[in-house]
């Protein structure tokens, strides 16, 4: 095994990492930019590496700084955590080249399975259903229009380097074919330097399911259920779950089949993730892509098969046969995850950035919490707004919400704006509860983006407020003596200006 | 008993008029009471127990028995409240108040709406806008955003330039006041 | 089901019920004495009554303002949790008289299981080993001179009405007999108002472990495997967790169904434990006592079987039947709890009070944390010093204590000075790791009860000593704006006596 | 770079005796040495770089590359400081010895050593008392607790009565100074 493993992330999946690799008794080595000096990652690693700089690319996504930290520090892997590198193949390449263990399938697989339209015909080869497209066209080309002419409108035109997005656009109307293909590839050309666009056909308000793969070195490849990520915000996910309610046994068998079958295509190594698009209605599937690398939600694969995925990335990476067989793949229980970001729900997810005067997260039975962050820390405009998330674990799925929901009521962060009281709503509403929902779900319920505060509560609210502002704005207690007494950093007593904030009764 | 009075807005998460208020307090209850019409809403009075040991924490009753958790901190002007896990923001009105007219005298300024970088900044300064006319590009959370000026007038100051990373808030550039447009 | 239920309790134990009290619809109803005004065991809850006081007497073992707290919030049901009036038949007879269900067994049931002597019977018709003892007898008794004949010594002298080590002494030379029995009977009398004693063999070193029951009021009762609670300090559990290295798949299908045997004939009904003294030389086991309630250290077995005990507790004492059977019993890797106390490792584990100046509890992949405590919270004298407990799950024992053991190094607790210290060496200690040891574990190895910095680890603490001795003694940044400008109440600016504690580099 | 010098003592979790250091500061980087043998150990210089953002928090690394998560905090005249899972409790030598020479001074105090409650006080007022006789009975998490007298003397006050509960440090009686019982 590996003894030193650096990180080359932040946040949230790099404490996790960090996490498993103490467990295992790996050394973990966090690099960090200057906005991250302090930061939570950094202080659950066991080394660490300042990264002159402070925005993504002069830190986490430079390569060479990267390489050259692992190297500096020792480490004999690089574990790239989701997001930032980890699916670029020149990141992996680098690492194999000065002889670094980089945590993920090989740089192959990656370009591979990077490439929409390579990583379909993998599908279509594996006998996947995929969705019906065109091949790589330019406007005006007759491909394109006989194409729209056989599945009609609306479409979908796509980067084929794409992802996250860009290069994306929905087609409407016959008369807009061929400027929306020229915007697609004009964006795919910036965002990707590759202008390349195809057809696909639109399926409309589908449910988002995808398949956990494993597949070690040796030619074994299993599939750890689904992961139901059907409530999305601005095509990205903020809710997921497993089981998915849209399951039926049968169907579940044969999307995790597909899944493996695909892998396989493909001569995955590692864990990933196989996405596909469910019609609810038809119970059709289609394949989506599959993402090299380890994915945000993969903690609720983790509560219902009691595995360390991370732990089984690491043991893979390092040439070990994958030990589990399909048939000790039984999930027990219901997990749920909600992603806490700080963001405004009711400002169009607008993020919010600040310090984090409180953050106390909810604990308990059935509850995990993977945090980035931690009370006073600065939240940046550098990076992903995502702060933790929050998973919830109970042998039934109704159970399993509700002990969610009412972490959620519990969860006291301030400073920053979050998506808290949407996630409860959601939690709440009647049609997530019976599991009926799509991709579609925040469109169709736009209620759960406004404030639903009670007459009742405005008032409470009102009243406290009032309360709170006859309050002295009062001193920490950590900077407190535990008799009271205000004391300066040579342990004398000084001056309060503010009164004391210690036990006060209303007035 | 103690007697109190005071006039807020609501900030968050939705903005709503100012209101008068009062409040009595006595042996760890506090009735707090609207104060005038301005207000919406049906309930206009509420008696709460309230305690408080800890800095900016504590917990309330209502007269039914129901037990709820708050928290409070200034965030600069703004009282931010958590209570039962949602946020709402308070400001003084008169803070609020204070601030608006001051602005309406000197220049108006063009803020950033949320963190992000300029893309791109397409006026100068001296240019002549008009109202709507797009004059900053951003990107924030992989959008642009176009942002466009309230009313016509003269740049007076760019404030900022392309590639640089904004607050919430922070001023973009500045349009000379009305009068001097005007001259 | 209920629709309410007062929590007779406080602590980690009391906000850990509201949890699964509010997940399952239903409203808490938390009790609290003054110096618990605002405590999380309150916040948690939904609905609240003080009672007056501030002494456990007062409060939370009182009776009478108990029952009266249930009757005004309009509570169906109390839930005792551990300790205080958990055991007492006359608290469980009260609730009966005023029609409000007692979560828990029969008043009848917690008297005769609560008399040592009575529940030997039971065992001994039940065909569970007891250790080997002389009936009551008094000093001088010839009974008493025969049985310590036979068995020799050490022996051990008990009270009939004992628990909590009152009344109880270790006899070690026959001339000492008469008169330790004296002494016994008298600190027996005065605990518990009864100064019966009976004499029992003295099983040196054994280990202790204790089979978790559940039964429902139709006669169904099962076991819900074991939990090893060997490592003690002054008699009291701090490290427990399941499966138990000492036992074989045999012993532990023998001694569980020892422990459902005796339920069964004890007539039990709800939740309770069944604890054996173990001779891991021999392999025999002894039933030592049960205990009617609910368990400290229930969540370890919660963790390997996916369950919700104290969902349980409700269901049965709501009449429902006990859907599981004993084949459904399948416990998934390894779960370890460690207590976290307020209290010197170092210094004979004198209890420390204090404000909770930082209360940062480590969470991950794993973890579960039951706190009764917060940041910024007082402890006090006035109750028992244990603040949370952390639990670590693995699907490897190995990999459970080294989570465990890297949580506790991430554990940041200031205030108050706390055993974590003393918990990280055990999790530390080959003996320890290797499931060799006993209830003996801490007097075998007392090293593990002093400081076991090392030299270099000391001059680091004393280099940042002089640096934070240097710093200014900050204000919060939660007091602050995110501006960096100190404000008083009314949002405008004042002045700031000690310099900025943000963002600052070494001088 | 900032040099500085101090004299400190640990209180926990080993008492230790004072030693005095110095300091130099630069560039985020702090180098430590002890000055004067008063402090055992074979360590006796060492170098950090030291980042703190949070107030009370901050992160050091050694010239190896090792991290280590400390904070730190004021309780009354101790410095706790909490490294890696542990805690150190250090004092300001100077504060020490302040208290002490003052105490030799005035009257000697029993204290409690734990908190708990005081189950029976065996001595009054006035009372001449001989060291190591017992003086106060008192229990604590199912302990009973014997304090005995450090000295003989005379018992100036009685502070505590039975019943009473009472906190680590707290007084239980007075013994009146030396000089006074020698008079």
């Amino acid at each position: 095994m590996f003894s030193k493993v650096l990180v080359a992330n932040r946040g949230e999946i790099a404490v996790r990492i960090n996490q498993t690799l103490r467990a295992m008794g790996l050394a973990p080595v966090a690099v960090y930019s200057e906005p991250d000096a302090g930061a939570p990652h950094v202080n659950t690693a066991e080394q660490s590496v300042a990264l002159p700089g402070s925005t993504a690319e002069d830190t986490y996504l430079n390569i060479a700084k990267l390489v050259q930290a692992a190297r500096d520090s020792g480490a004999d892997a690089i574990h790239p955590g989701y997001g930032f590198l980890s699916e670029n193949p020149k990141f992996a390449r680098a690492c194999q080249d000065v002889g670094i263990t980089f945590i993920g399938p090989t740089p192959e697989s990656m370009a591979l399975l990077g490439d929409k339209l390579r990583s379909k015909d993998i599908a279509i080869a594996a006998g996947v259903p995929t969705v019906p497209s065109a091949p790589v066209c330019q406007p005006g080309d007759p491909a394109a229009a006989e194409f729209a002419e056989q599945w009609g409108f609306p479409l979908m035109v796509k980067a084929a380097a794409g992802g996250g997005g860009r290069g994306m656009r929905l087609v409407n109307r016959r008369q807009d074919l061929d400027g929306d293909m020229e915007q697609a590839s004009r964006e795919a050309q910036a965002a990707f330097g590759d202008g390349r666009v195809f057809l696909e056909r639109y399926i409309a308000n589908p449910r988002h399911v995808e398949f956990q793969v494993l597949a070690d070195a040796h030619g074994h490849t299993i599939h750890l259920g689904e992961r139901e990520c059907s409530v999305q915000r601005r095509h990205q996910k903020i809710i997921e779950e497993t089981p998915s309610p849209a399951l039926t046994p049968e169907l579940r068998q044969r999307m995790g089949n597909a899944a493996v079958a695909l892998a396989r295509q493909a001569g995955y190594v590692n864990a990933g993730t196989v996405e596909f698009l469910l019609d609810p209605r038809s119970g059709d599937f289609y394949f989506l892509e599959m993402n090299a690398r380890l994915q945000v939600e993969h903690p609720v694969t983790e509560a219902v098969l009691g595995l360390d995925l991370v732990e089984w990335q690491l043991r893979i990476a390092n040439g070990e046969p994958l030990t589990l067989q399909q048939a000790d793949i039984a999930p027990r229980g219901h997990a749920v995850e909600c992603r806490i970001y700080a963001e405004d729900p009711y400002r169009d997810f607008v993020p919010s950035t600040g310090t984090l005067l409180r953050w106390r997260p909810p604990s308990g039975p059935g509850l995990r919490l993977d945090s980035g962050v931690g009370e006073g820390r600065g939240v940046s405009i550098y990076y992903d707004p995502m702060l933790a998330k929050l998973i919830a674990w109970a042998h039934t799925r109704e159970l399993s919400l509700r002990r969610m929901e009412v972490a959620l009521s519990q969860f006291l962060a301030m400073g920053v704006i979050t998506n808290i009281p949407l996630l409860r709503a959601v939690m709440q509403h009647a049609q997530f509860r019976r599991g009926e929902y799509d991709t579609g779900f925040l469109e169709w319920n736009p209620a759960v983006t406004r404030s639903a505060a009670s007459d009742e509560t405005r008032t409470m609210a009102r009243a406290l407020a009032a309360w709170a502002a006859q309050q002295p704005v009062g001193m920490d207690s950590r900077f407190r003596g535990n008799d009271g007494v205000f004391r300066g950093s040579d342990g004398q007593e000084s001056v309060n200006p503010w009164r004391s904030a210690g036990q006060r009764r209303l007035p | 008993m103690t007697a109190n009075q005071g006039e807020m807005r609501e900030t968050y998460p939705d903005a709503g008029e100012a209101y008068r208020y009062r409040t009595e307090a006595a042996e760890g209850s506090l009735t707090f009471q609207l104060d005038g019409g301005v207000a919406e809403g049906s309930h206009t009075a509420i008696t709460l127990d309230i305690e408080s040991r800890e800095a900016g924490e504590g917990l309330c009753r209502t007269e039914s028995g129901r037990t709820h958790h708050f928290a409070w901190a200034w965030v600069g002007p703004e009282l931010h409240l958590w209570l039962d896990g949602a946020l709402h923001v308070f400001q003084r009105a008169e803070t609020r108040r204070r601030g608006r007219a001051a602005g309406a005298e000197a220049s108006e300024d063009v803020l950033a709406p949320m963190p992000g970088a300029v893309l791109e900044v397409l006026v100068a300064e001296g240019d002549r806008v008009e109202r709507n006319q797009t004059v900053v590009l951003m990107e924030s959370m992989k959008m642009e955003l176009v942002i466009t000026a309230s009313r016509s007038g003269v740049v007076r100051r760019v404030a900022v330039e392309a590639g640089q990373q904004v607050d919430r808030g922070m001023r973009l550039l500045e349009l000379a006041p009305e009068s001097d447009a005007a001259d």
